[in-house]
């Protein structure tokens, strides 16, 4: 008989490294003709870093993602940065391309100024102008401020900065601390259909709701919670590298058992609204969270449909027949 | 041996030994690049092109065995002035991440398509069961696909 | 992949010809999607592979007044577009439909799938609940059998150093039988059967007793079963739950599955117990549906 | 010691290849077509998400994606240069054994086959982003499955493949320890040596947790597992070594931490940095797994002995044997909870399958000890956490760092807690999840919290209060 069950699991995960330094560096240029070029030692692994980078260096320039050129991942051009690990891109080369980003426009800004003839300080960049605040009319294109900083001032508009978390060492005997500067949070719900008479478990439906901060790319952050989501329902079913004697048996796609497309269940994803003050422009983090909660709210609700409790993953339908049948024995 | 076959509809030949899969053919001896090699044994369907209508392995199949067929690879899919509809609804759903998946998750859906191009997401996921991504979950995949579908449909409905 | 030469010949007794000159040094070729993996892990001995894939005579979808004959090099993908196949042999659909995705089916081929003979060949049960037989092709001509004979161990045919599956034939007095394949795997999308299960069966007209039911069942012994025991038990039993649960100890009686990584001994015969009475149950349902 | 093969034995090599015409691939067409079937579009508009300001916010489209669907991204495995060469590692025998003898000689005298490579040429052999405990290549001892012995550059992959089956090791094995617990014995083998196989421990404490325990009006004790999962990444591990005039080497991989990654190979290669250039390409899928060196100094060295740009790609079998997989983790779980559903104590002990070296093990036992006892206000906390290491893959990085392990528990516990107590599974979360300015198992004050807003939205969305069971 096909049974139902339904079950939820919330989690929180911090950004970037414990305690240790892990830090990013930017440059960013802007090209006389208000376009810009963003230099960046990370790399771009699938999650759309390099995409998200760009538009925090557009945003705080005040011009479009596809003004920005992102160059990337090159030890001779680029300059350091941590990398592609612990959720950090965002948040942690996020700001850091934002405070490069800020001190070019602040260059933009002094040029811009004597042109509008009021102080640097009554500017801001927006729509890819830069505007007197409060008279938007008042304005040159961020083109034309770079051109004369650089082709008239001799002053071209550079900047570099670097960021690195701010974190406060783990006393060894308590773990007393500040080991990481930010966290991000979620919680997931699955609907599981369990046939107890075989322990296979469909997943039908998993809602997700995360906290990312301020999703720079909403699309690329549904994206990360949706694969995620895959990952986490591999490692609640069907995912196991088996050993025998120290040699692994299924060292392969046919017999390690990761979801295919058929596997996958319907995926609800929502963000959380929230902004937290230390990322770029409000913004955390979202790569590895997304994986967290699924295997539990999917055995949580393998418990609901079917009463028995899951102790050891993955939940394969031997593993779950197996507790079924126990549960019988006793009852 | 001389393999001569059709791909994309020009006619391609190289000399090449019997053993060369049609992957690696296309990949090392036409430098055409978009399919990938992910796991070599079938699994993976990175390596997917279509050949004459269908949609195979091309880890799993001599070159020697496709020649003179008609090949179709993710190179073929695009022209000067369009992306494919497929291509196009990828890119706009960010349907693709890391992308190594995806010629093949392409070329997967293009035979689909062609097929079927009101497809529902059963058989959508159907599909695409011998693509596996490990990025996505498949849902923007997905979601690309009914709307490639959708403009495919439009595309060939005399106005 | 090591060195291997390649020929192509155009029709059956080429590749036979072929085959016997070239002795051990030489292996057919069907879809590929076995051999073409094995060789990329250890090619052994063979240095030539024979693509009888296109070789005429092993190819078709032909109705004739005894029945249908299936090439041995059809596709699981023609298969399934058959609408032949589709009205006449549902069970057989749905088992090429469980074989890898799409694009191994696009390639795979039904006679590739029995002469490769793994235990857990998905298509086995599927043309054995219909009283396949199968024909074969050798440097002494032809000969043809009932499709269990066919069958001998884990990778092992009673196919001679240089034979060919020609065809498989399915007896007119099937086609359209009652019938259901189930597989179950370790999941849905490009599974390995840990249990795969195929029935076929006819309702007497009172519309309750089992006449002539065939049952088969993959990867529950070392070459595809059919359980003839459990046959004999319910020919002529009314089809109620009590008797498919007793012919459903039987069938695990037939069987011998192994205990391995993918699943335990005792798993199986769980499953092998449930799924013979819900392949059953199906078959009933579909014969009384008419 | 660099060994340099001579220009007759490379040319000779050559000669003897090219007499295997067809078997060595043709690199061009013989017949070259008029026209080129690939076109690719040039003149496509860009999406209106990329052109709005402002930018953050916007469902912008990549510009990597529209090359992904293009099938024009250059992965490593895409790229040649010509004249390059393909490297195979061979892979140790025994899951832990002492290497007495590799003999190379029988692969290096094959047609095709251009340099050999042993742990024992590598300047400085060993790596890791915490402890430098991983060789790059087996020099004396072999720990498990996945560690490489000899190397081999050829000039295919089929030639370099043939050559591995020809290099001869000679292996004393040793005992092997797979089962962490039994690692963690007294008297258990010690894999590297010193007087216990735990590599990495934490602490975390807060309050006191037993005099809450006693004090709770319920504790629950369960023990939770987890197994070991590997990445998965549709590309599998890649690089390219090519040694320039200038003794300077470039490097194209798959890593997704080149800084970390140069420092790694100016180390084992004994290189100064301002040598080295490592390019990251677009990654065929990280999530952890690509965030450690693996073939690149190999690579680096044989692309020195043979003058040649050197590829080499994992099969699968090598991504799953030879890159890094999760922790599995045993976790024992007491909860005391108090009728009205509030968690006053939680006591935890976490057990890490180390394999067989350290990798990025003191980030997840860091990470995993501190998140154990989840998102809620618990005012007496003990976490003890061990890693250790076994005979097994290497366990390291991967989406997550320990955190889906200890989510596992403390969220089956949570629903178990939930049940003791009659309450339902949203309010027992609702009640204990941390508010802003709540203090963590590290006594952090926290910020921009949303626990309970996800719970509540996700409930909403889910209509977790009108769901049926059926």
């Amino acid at each position: 008989m096909i049974k139902r069950g339904r079950g939820m699991a919330c989690m929180w995960y911090p950004i970037g490294f414990t305690v240790a330094a892990n830090a990013s560096a930017a440059t960013v240029k802007v090209n006389t003709d208000g376009t810009a070029t963003l230099l960046t030692g990370t790399v771009e692994t699938g999650q759309g870093a390099l995409t998200v980078l760009g538009q925090i260096a557009a945003e705080a320039l005040g011009v479009a993602t596809d003004d920005v050129h992102v160059v990337s991942a090159d030890t001779d051009a680029t300059p350091m940065d941590t990398g592609a690990i612990a959720s950090r891109t965002t948040y942690v080369t996020g700001n850091a391309v934002k405070l490069a980003a800020e001190k070019a426009r602040e260059i933009l800004f002094e040029s811009a100024a004597p042109m509008l003839k009021v102080r640097a300080d009554q500017l801001e960049a927006r729509d890819r102008r830069i505007q007197v605040l409060g008279f938007p009319s008042k304005s040159v294109t961020i083109g034309e401020a770079a051109h004369y900083s650089e082709n008239v001032l001799g002053n071209p508009s550079i900047g570099s900065a670097s960021y690195n978390p701010p974190t406060v060492e783990m006393d060894p005997e308590t773990g007393a601390g500040k080991p990481f500067n930010t966290y991000v949070y979620a919680t997931q719900i699955a609907d599981v259909e369990v046939d107890d008479e075989t322990g296979e478990v469909e997943v039908k439906k998993i809602v997700a709701v995360h906290d990312c901060g301020t999703p720079i790319n909403p699309m690329l952050v549904e994206g990360q919670i949706q694969g995620g989501i895959s990952m986490g329902v591999g490692f609640a079913l069907q995912e196991e590298i088996l050993f025998k004697d120290g040699v692994q048996v299924n060292p392969n796609l046919t017999n390690y058992i990761m979801p295919t497309s058929l596997d996958m269940p319907e995926l609800e994803v929502e963000l959380v609204d929230n902004y937290d003050p230390t990322g770029p422009f409000g913004a955390k983090g979202a790569g590895e969270p997304t994986a967290v909660p699924t295997a539990a709210a999917i055995t949580n609700a393998i418990y609901d449909a079917v009463g028995v409790r899951i102790t050891s993953l993955p939940a394969t339908a031997e593993r779950v027949l197996t507790a079924i049948e126990e549960k019988r024995a006793i009852s | 041996m001389m393999v001569q076959l059709k791909v994309n509809g020009e006619l391609r030949s190289a000399d090449c030994p019997p053993e060369t899969t049609l992957l690696k053919f296309l990949r090392e001896h036409l430098n055409l690049t978009g399919a990938k090699l992910g796991c070599d044994v079938g699994d993976c369907g990175t390596c997917t092109v279509i050949v004459d209508g269908e949609s195979v392995n091309s880890c799993l199949m001599l070159a020697a065995r496709a020649a003179g067929h008609d090949v179709t690879t993710i190179e073929g899919l695009a022209n000067s002035q369009q992306l494919h509809p497929i291509q196009q609804a990828f890119e706009e759903h960010g349907a693709l991440q890391c992308g190594f998946c995806g010629p093949g998750m392409i070329m997967s859906a293009k035979d689909l398509l062609d097929k079927n191009p009101e497809p529902s997401v059963l058989e959508i996921r159907d599909a695409l069961s011998g693509n596996l991504c490990r990025c996505t979950g498949y849902t923007k995949i997905i979601e690309a696909i009914i709307d490639a579908g959708q403009a495919m449909s439009e595309e060939n409905t005399p106005a | 992949m090591r060195p291997f030469d390649y020929i192509a010949p155009a029709s059956a007794a080429e590749a036979v010809a072929v085959l016997a000159e070239n002795g051990e040094h030489a292996c057919p070729l069907g879809g590929g999607t076995d051999l073409i993996v094995d060789l990329k892990h250890d090619a052994g001995a063979i240095n030539l592979l024979v693509d009888v894939s296109c070789v005429p005579e092993f190819r078709g979808l032909e109705e004739t007044a005894e029945g249908l004959r299936i090439g041995s090099m059809v596709t699981f993908g023609e298969i399934m577009e058959s609408s032949f196949c589709q009205e006449k042999l549902p069970a057989v659909v749905a088992a090429s439909h469980t074989v890898g995705a799409v694009q191994t089916r696009n390639l795979g081929t039904l006679g590739g799938n029995l002469v490769t003979c793994v235990p857990s060949a998905d298509s086995a049960p599927s043309v054995m609940v219909l009283d396949s037989r199968v024909t074969l092709i050798g440097p002494d001509g032809s000969r043809e059998m009932p499709i269990e004979e066919f069958f001998v161990g884990p990778r092992k045919t009673v196919l001679g150093p240089h034979e060919l599956l020609e065809s498989i034939f399915i007896p007119k007095e099937t086609l359209g039988k009652p019938s259901k394949f189930l597989k179950h795997g370790l999941r849905k999308g490009q599974a390995l059967a840990l249990v795969n299960a195929a029935a076929a069966l006819w309702l007497e007209k009172d519309g309750e007793t089992i006449s002539e039911p065939r049952l088969a069942l993959g990867a529950v012994a070392p070459v595809p079963l059919r359980c003839l025991e459990t046959e004999a038990f319910l020919a002529g039993k009314p089809a109620t739950d009590k008797v498919l649960a007793e012919a459903a100890e039987i069938a695990v009686s037939e069987s011998k599955p192994i205990d391995d990584f993918r699943a335990s001994k005792k798993y199986r015969c769980h499953i092998i117990r449930t799924f013979t009475k819900r392949v059953l149950k199906r078959s009933i349902e579909i014969a009384k549906e008419g | 010691m660099m060994a340099t093969r001579t220009t007759d034995v490379q040319t000779d090599a050559e000669e003897l290849v090219k007499a295997r015409e067809s078997q060595a691939p043709a690199k061009q067409p013989l017949v070259k077509p008029v026209d080129d079937p690939v076109i690719y579009p040039l003149e496509l508009p860009e999406s209106e998400t990329r052109l709005t300001t402002p930018a953050v916010g916007q469902r912008a489209t990549r510009p990597d994606g529209r090359l992904h669907g293009l099938g024009q991204t250059q992965y490593i495995d895409d790229i040649t240069f010509p004249h390059m060469v393909h490297a195979k590692v061979l892979r140790s025998a025994h899951p832990h054994a002492r290497i007495l003898n590799v003999d190379t000689s029988a692969a290096e005298a094959m047609p095709g086959v251009l340099a050999t490579l042993t742990g024992k040429e590598i300047p400085t052999n060993s790596f890791g982003p915490t402890l430098q405990d991983q060789p790059v290549l087996a020099g004396e001892i072999v720990r498990h499955r996945g560690d490489g012995v000899a190397a081999v550059a050829a000039v295919t992959e089929q030639i370099a493949a043939d050559a591995l089956e020809k290099i001869k090791v000679e292996y004393e094995p040793l005992e092997a320890i797979f089962d962490p617990l039994v690692a963690l014995e007294e008297d258990s083998l010690k894999i590297h040596g010193g007087d216990t196989n735990v590599y990495a421990s934490k602490v975390i404490k807060k309050g006191d947790v037993e005099t809450a325990l006693a004090a709770s009006d319920h504790v629950i004790h369960q023990q939770y597992q987890t197994q070991m999962v590997e990445h998965v990444p549709l590309e599998p591990h890649a690089s390219i070594a090519s040694w320039d005039g200038n003794g300077r080497v470039s490097i194209w991989s798959s890593l997704g931490r080149i800084t970390l990654g140069r420092e790694d190979l100016a180390r084992t290669l004994n290189l100064p940095q301002a040598k080295i250039r490592l390019i990251g390409t677009i990654v065929g899928g990280n999530f952890g797994g690509k965030n450690e060196i693996t073939n690149e100094p190999i690579l680096a060295m044989l692309s020195r002995k043979t003058g040649r740009p050197v590829k080499s790609v994992f099969t699968r079998g090598d991504e799953f044997v030879s890159s890094t997989i999760r922790h599995p983790f045993t976790m024992d779980y007491t909860s005391g909870f108090m009728n009205d559903g509030t968690i006053i104590a939680r006591k935890i002990r976490l057990i890490l399958d180390g394999g067989a070296y350290c990798s990025w093990t003191g980030t997840t036992i860091g990470k995993g000890s501190i998140l154990a006892p989840g998102p809620y206000n618990i005012d007496n906390i003990l976490v003890e956490a061990y890693a250790v290491y076994t005979n097994k893959t290497t366990t390291g990085a991967m989406r997550g760092f320990g955190a889906p392990q200890v989510c596992f528990a403390y969220e089956s516990q949570m629903d178990d807690i939930a049940r003791t107590v009659g309450m339902d599974p949203l309010e027992i979360r609702l009640k204990n999840a941390f508010n802003e300015g709540s203090s963590s198992p590290t006594n952090q004050s926290l910020h921009s919290v949303a626990v309970k807003e996800s719970l509540t939205q996700a409930s909403e969305r889910f209509d977790w209060k009108g769901w049926q069971n059926d």
